[in-house]
């Protein structure tokens, strides 16, 4: 039993630092203090990733990874996520980018793989529908063969970026008539082909992220279909299992804890500094405490990857209570802002409560996506309990 | 021993609930956020003449005599449509000031323009630094062979942009902290030597900041005893916070039977989502914490009517429940309805919005705890 | 509106408060605060009751009640608990009574009556088996006809005060072919019947009040059924349904509150009474929120019910409310208590722990027995909520 | 990085673990809670056989220099077990504070005879007023030619009864709140002037309550430094509340498994419990709370082991966690096995009220809650 780092690490760790505090300016750690980061910004930081040969660290050397272990990988994110650098676009770089190069054929990850690494061309996701939410399989866009095309009719919604997106990456439905899971295939679909269109989702933080994106007769080449037809569940199964470090958000946590505790400690309370009220300190701990839980929680299951072993069945929480730490820190940010926290004027009141009230609104998708936290206690209940 | 509704307790209710039914769905809520002032004046005009704006004033002051029993059942229904009309800013908490402390002057001057519509006016009790505490305040109030001379700034002045006048809390005498030097004010908003920054809050309201430089008024604008603001700021800040909890409570009423409805008409797997035990106990609980405040609700409002010694802690601990029910109610809609939940295009959301607005307008969920405390004692 | 007693009412609390003046000696009250009480104590009690007129306020007037209003048998319960007042023993006042005077006929009510109401006679209810908890109807009981007599095989469970009693009521099965709920029969069972055995259940609580009763071909005259065979479930799901005022347990939590901060003023942590530790009135106060909201809710149902109504939908929360709200009570005692909640030394620390936490341990069972909170849930997401 | 077992661990873990499956089921530590002094003497001589006693000693005072790693993993299966000898009492504390300030004769001659099991030693340091403050002491102690006299009371002295020694804390000097002028003392039980009386706990362990008067002690059974006993108090308090935590980690880890299996046994309407959505989330709640509770005990651990600054915040963290959730996976575990989770035939209720002991041991849930705010500063 050893939590310390290996001196090849610390090293590493120090590399790590040494360029986040070259690199990651002033500019960058603002946009990410203010809530929505521009595009520009993202790109900006995802090239400087690039140009460094950081940008992937978990694809294959081949294809521009880095060849690290997994505890470089998390030491990586950790150091990004703890000094404030903006998070990457996952869609290109986490999402569609292993998809290409693990099914994809040749052409394929010549045309696209470059692109990705280079943040040149943005993805968006097109899993879900109107009626597929945690069903996924329920989707029903269908993609009809024609001569060397498909021709895509149908609906995806909550659509991340769509607007801002050059290609988008689609479940479609290839065979009605076989069963849910079969019959769907994996597109790639140019967002400039005709017929299709992104509508703004009005969400409750007042701010674009989400669009609905729809297919009128959109005409997709065969050639842009990943692998076999009608073994796209596989592919996207592929995605949804596919190693993710740092879906617990402990680092952004920690950071989103040490903001409410500069915030509690300017704002007035009952005459004294609200960081002074034990009611408020004893809300703080209690997260602060699940929060180090978590933490440890997630470094027995990058140790348990690391001894070469699967996930152990604690890595099954990690989703399900990072997501609720994160909740329970922005819901307690908005409480410590006051009044100012529901304003939406500029320049009134503080300019730390209006990123704060977005942060906590926008964050109330995070227990319903990627898997609801009531599915992913379904399927804890099943596979790790065997209930 | 009843909780029933007289005939014109049940008259009022079917009348607000008709109103919010016919002519207030949540589109049409929208276009009144976004037009001048963010409310609806010919809305307010139908209030009005619907007798709405005069309900809780004195027949001596050319109201109903309506109590708290009549605020709650109003507050009910707006809650329920989401209302943005400066209802509790104009006639609750400014109107029901006047009628605590005004001259007959003042009332009769004022109090007919609140119930004929005419009138919009706005209290500015809170400072950027007295979060909850209405006793603070820096504001200062000089006085003069003319009058008065007012310097300080003021926060979160409910609808303060739409207003034609202020009550404004300036301090006479003492430390910022005192509960006694306190006076109250009447301004015109258009007076000299005031700015006021009008801005949108997440619930879709309005409020405005105000700085008050060199505002000079006359000897007749202070409103109530010299130095003695602070039991009536008190008090009307509990019968405003019932109110408030009455609108949270419409709001979770509502909040809770969508859910039902929408968890029957999803589907996914291939049943609604209605027949998951999960889920379903979950909305159990809804409606559990909804009936609980509903209760504290009763008890507040039954106290006032009685005049009872207990009616703060009453109010402390309807607000309290409110907070944290009024938000968790709000929080599992939003994760039942799923995606949809974080759409603008349901009201789930925005009923969340208001409910955090609430809780934060006369004391959060810890400063009532920690209140309901101090009068346990 | 109007939560004002009337003049009547008034008169009526005023004329029950002096009867408890006069009759509840300190014996009675030491006795409740002491946890456990011994038959003889609360049989003394429900004897004074008796000769006032007044251990049966839900009877019809033509058995032994007293025609009072719901307001007045509310005023009556609420008095005599918050007086600290011994609880009395259900199982033949609350239970068999009704359903005796409801489908029994002539000869019994005469039989049995009276001696319910003199507590001459001590009743328990075998309802509950190894395999029906829960799911009630599911018992195996038997009863097989055998001329006159029934001769009844089988088991219960946690069959409260057995050991003191001189009857049983039970449900048993006479009809093994028909559906669950059919083929039940109420029968009335003699305790010194031949072939009863009466074992006790160590609970956790270190005390007795819970036992095992099995019946070994126990012979029972026909004449001791109530109503029609095979139809005992009706009989007994009345009794569920009967009207129970005092489901929510409010008075009793007032008075165990106020224990509390008795105690929580005796009790020195960090130097200074417990009482005036924030953290700790904190706890307490979210407690005391919940019970005034329950207490409400409660007069609500009752208000609703003196108008000739039924109760409403928020009746349905009083038991679940009432019962978590006893554990939580219950729970925050013991923590107040300290080291000595957990002694069982006589005379070691102080003398109000040893019954705080027996009544924490039995207490883990309120949310189980009467029909478990998960089905109260089940029942009003189908009743009230229309899942 | 890793978790993992040395091999020693790995045989340490084995040999305590197939102890308690082969040799300590729960009818065995029912008759253990009913012998002589609350435990069985022949175990715990088999303990001392199987070097279980000398584990944490260093090899200098003839054990095999084992830490915090260690003592988790015995500690963690003893939990399981519900072991009720007196291994955290004599061993882990009174073993450990010798080991801590002892000196070297003090150390020879007593730590041989806990490790061959011959000796057993208590730690008399509460007091009926000091609840969690080890530093509160009221007891004195008045230096003589001679010695030392103590006179005073202290409380819940674990496993008191079969002591034949105490280590007493008392006040040289200061007030009773003082952190400063406490000393420790070595006792023998039978000395003139103690009077104890032994008891058992709801949890099936022993405990007893001493009043000294007028007791004798010679010079040299001071233990550590005159007056200044209140860090290495407060040093084997973390130790032992890690202990303590390891032992209700092992017994959440055994609640949960517990429950899932007789969900899959108890059948209701037809079909197992474990079928109902409901329950199933609730039983994967208490798998994620002994999760929490496991890593942070392993934080805590680890940082012991590291040195670390911030091991108390983390054992503050851990002890704070145990209360809340140790506590909430027990009541669950009740709940689900409905009825049967009330009698003692089920080991569940002792779970609960072992866990509960454990939550009163060396600071409560709100005392660490408190003491981590303090230390966050």
């Amino acid at each position: 039993m050893d939590i310390q780092l290996t001196p090849n690490d610390v090293a590493f760790r120090d590399e790590v630092r040494a360029f986040l505090k070259e690199k990651l300016s002033d500019r960058f750690k603002r946009a990410v203090v203010g809530g929505y980061i521009d595009k520009d910004t993202i790109v900006q930081w995802q090239k400087i990733l690039y140009e460094k040969g950081w940008i992937a660290p978990s694809w294959p050397t081949q294809y521009g990874g880095t060849g690290w272990s997994i505890t470089q990988k998390f030491i990586f994110e950790n150091e990004c996520a703890e000094a404030g650098a903006p998070t990457l676009v996952p869609f290109g770089l986490k999402m569609v980018g292993p998809v290409i190069y693990t099914f994809g054929n040749e052409e394929q990850k010549a045309r696209f793989l470059p692109d990705i690494l280079q943040s040149n061309v943005w993805w968006c996701q097109g899993y879900s529908e109107p009626g597929a939410g945690s069903d996924l399989a329920a989707l029903q866009t269908r993609a009809e063969r024609d001569g060397d095309d498909y021709i895509v009719n149908g609906q995806k919604i909550w659509t991340t970026y769509a607007q801002h997106s050059d290609w988008i990456f689609c479940l479609v439905r290839t065979d009605g008539n076989a069963k849910k899971q079969e019959g769907i295939s994996f597109l790639l679909i140019d967002m400039n082909t005709p017929g299709i269109e992104v509508r703004k989702i009005d969400s409750i933080d007042n701010q674009h992220s989400l669009n609905e994106v729809f297919f009128d007769n959109v005409k997709v080449p065969v050639a842009n279909r990943i692998g076999e037809e009608n073994k796209g569940w596989t592919y996207a199964k592929y995605l949804l299992t596919h190693e993710r470090t740092a879906i617990a958000g402990v680092p952004q946590s920690k950071r989103a804890i040490e903001r409410l505790k500069q915030i509690a400690a300017q704002e007035i309370s009952a005459g004294k500094p609200l960081i002074e009220d034990e009611m408020f300190c004893a809300k703080l701990a209690r997260i602060e405490v699940d929060l180090m839980a978590l933490e440890y929680t997630e470094l027995r299951a990058i140790a348990s990857v690391a001894d070469g072993g699967a996930p152990g069945p604690e890595s099954s929480i990690l989703k399900i209570r990072g997501t609720e730490i994160q909740q329970a820190v922005a819901e307690l940010s908005v409480e410590a802002c006051g009044y100012y926290a529901h304003a939406l004027g500029q320049g009134v009141g503080n300019d730390y409560a209006a990123p704060i009230s977005t942060k906590y609104l926008y964050g109330r998708a995070a227990t319903i996506y990627g898997g609801s936290n009531e599915v992913q206690k379904n399927i804890i209940a099943k596979m790790v309990l065997g209930l | 021993m009843n909780f029933n509704y007289s005939e014109e307790q049940t008259l009022l209710k079917d009348s607000v609930s008709r109103f919010i039914q016919n002519d207030y769905d949540y589109e049409t809520r929208k276009k009144h956020c976004a037009m001048d002032g963010g409310f609806d004046a010919a809305t307010w005009q139908t209030f009005a003449e619907l007798g709405w704006l005069c309900v809780p004033f004195s027949e001596e002051d050319g109201g109903i005599g309506g109590g708290a029993v009549e605020t709650m059942i109003m507050m009910e229904e707006f809650g329920k449509g989401l209302v943005v009309e400066p209802y509790v800013s104009t006639v609750l908490i400014a109107g029901g000031l006047l009628a605590k402390v005004g001259n007959a002057e003042q009332k009769s001057e004022i109090l007919a323009g609140i119930i004929d519509g005419s009138r919009k006016l706005a209290l500015a009790a809170v400072e950027p630094q007295s979060r909850f505490d209405l006793f603070d305040v820096q504001t200062t109030a000089t006085s003069s062979a003319e009058g008065y001379q007012l310097n300080g700034a003021k926060a979160m002045v409910l609808h303060g942009g739409s207003a034609d006048t202020f009550i404004v809390s300036a301090r006479a005498a003492g430390d910022s902290r005192d509960r006694e030097g306190v006076s109250l004010f009447l301004v015109p908003a258009d007076s000299d030597g005031i700015e006021r920054q009008d801005f949108p809050t997440l619930d879709g309201h309005r409020a405005a900041e105000l700085t008050l430089s060199n505002v000079k008024v006359p000897a007749a604008a202070l409103l109530g005893m010299d130095g003695a603001a602070v039991p009536a700021l008190e008090s009307i800040a509990d019968e405003a916070a019932v109110a408030l909890a009455a609108e949270a409570v419409g709001m979770m009423e509502k909040l809770y039977r969508e859910t039902v409805e929408y968890s029957q008409n999803r589907k996914q797997f291939g049943v609604p989502i209605s027949a998951f035990q999960a889920l379903q106990h979950r909305m159990v609980d809804m409606f559990t914490m909804h009936e609980e405040c509903k209760s504290l609700l009763l008890r507040a409002v039954m106290s006032h009517k009685a005049g009872d010694a207990d009616f703060s802690k009453n109010v402390s601990a309807l607000k309290y429940a409110v907070a944290v029910k009024g938000q968790k109610v709000a929080h599992e809609a939003i994760q039942i309805f799923g995606g949809m939940g974080m759409t603008d295009e349901m009201s789930v959301g925005m009923y969340l919005k208001r409910i955090n607005v609430i809780n934060t307008l006369f004391g959060n969920g810890d400063y009532h705890l920690k209140r309901f405390i101090s009068l346990s004692v």
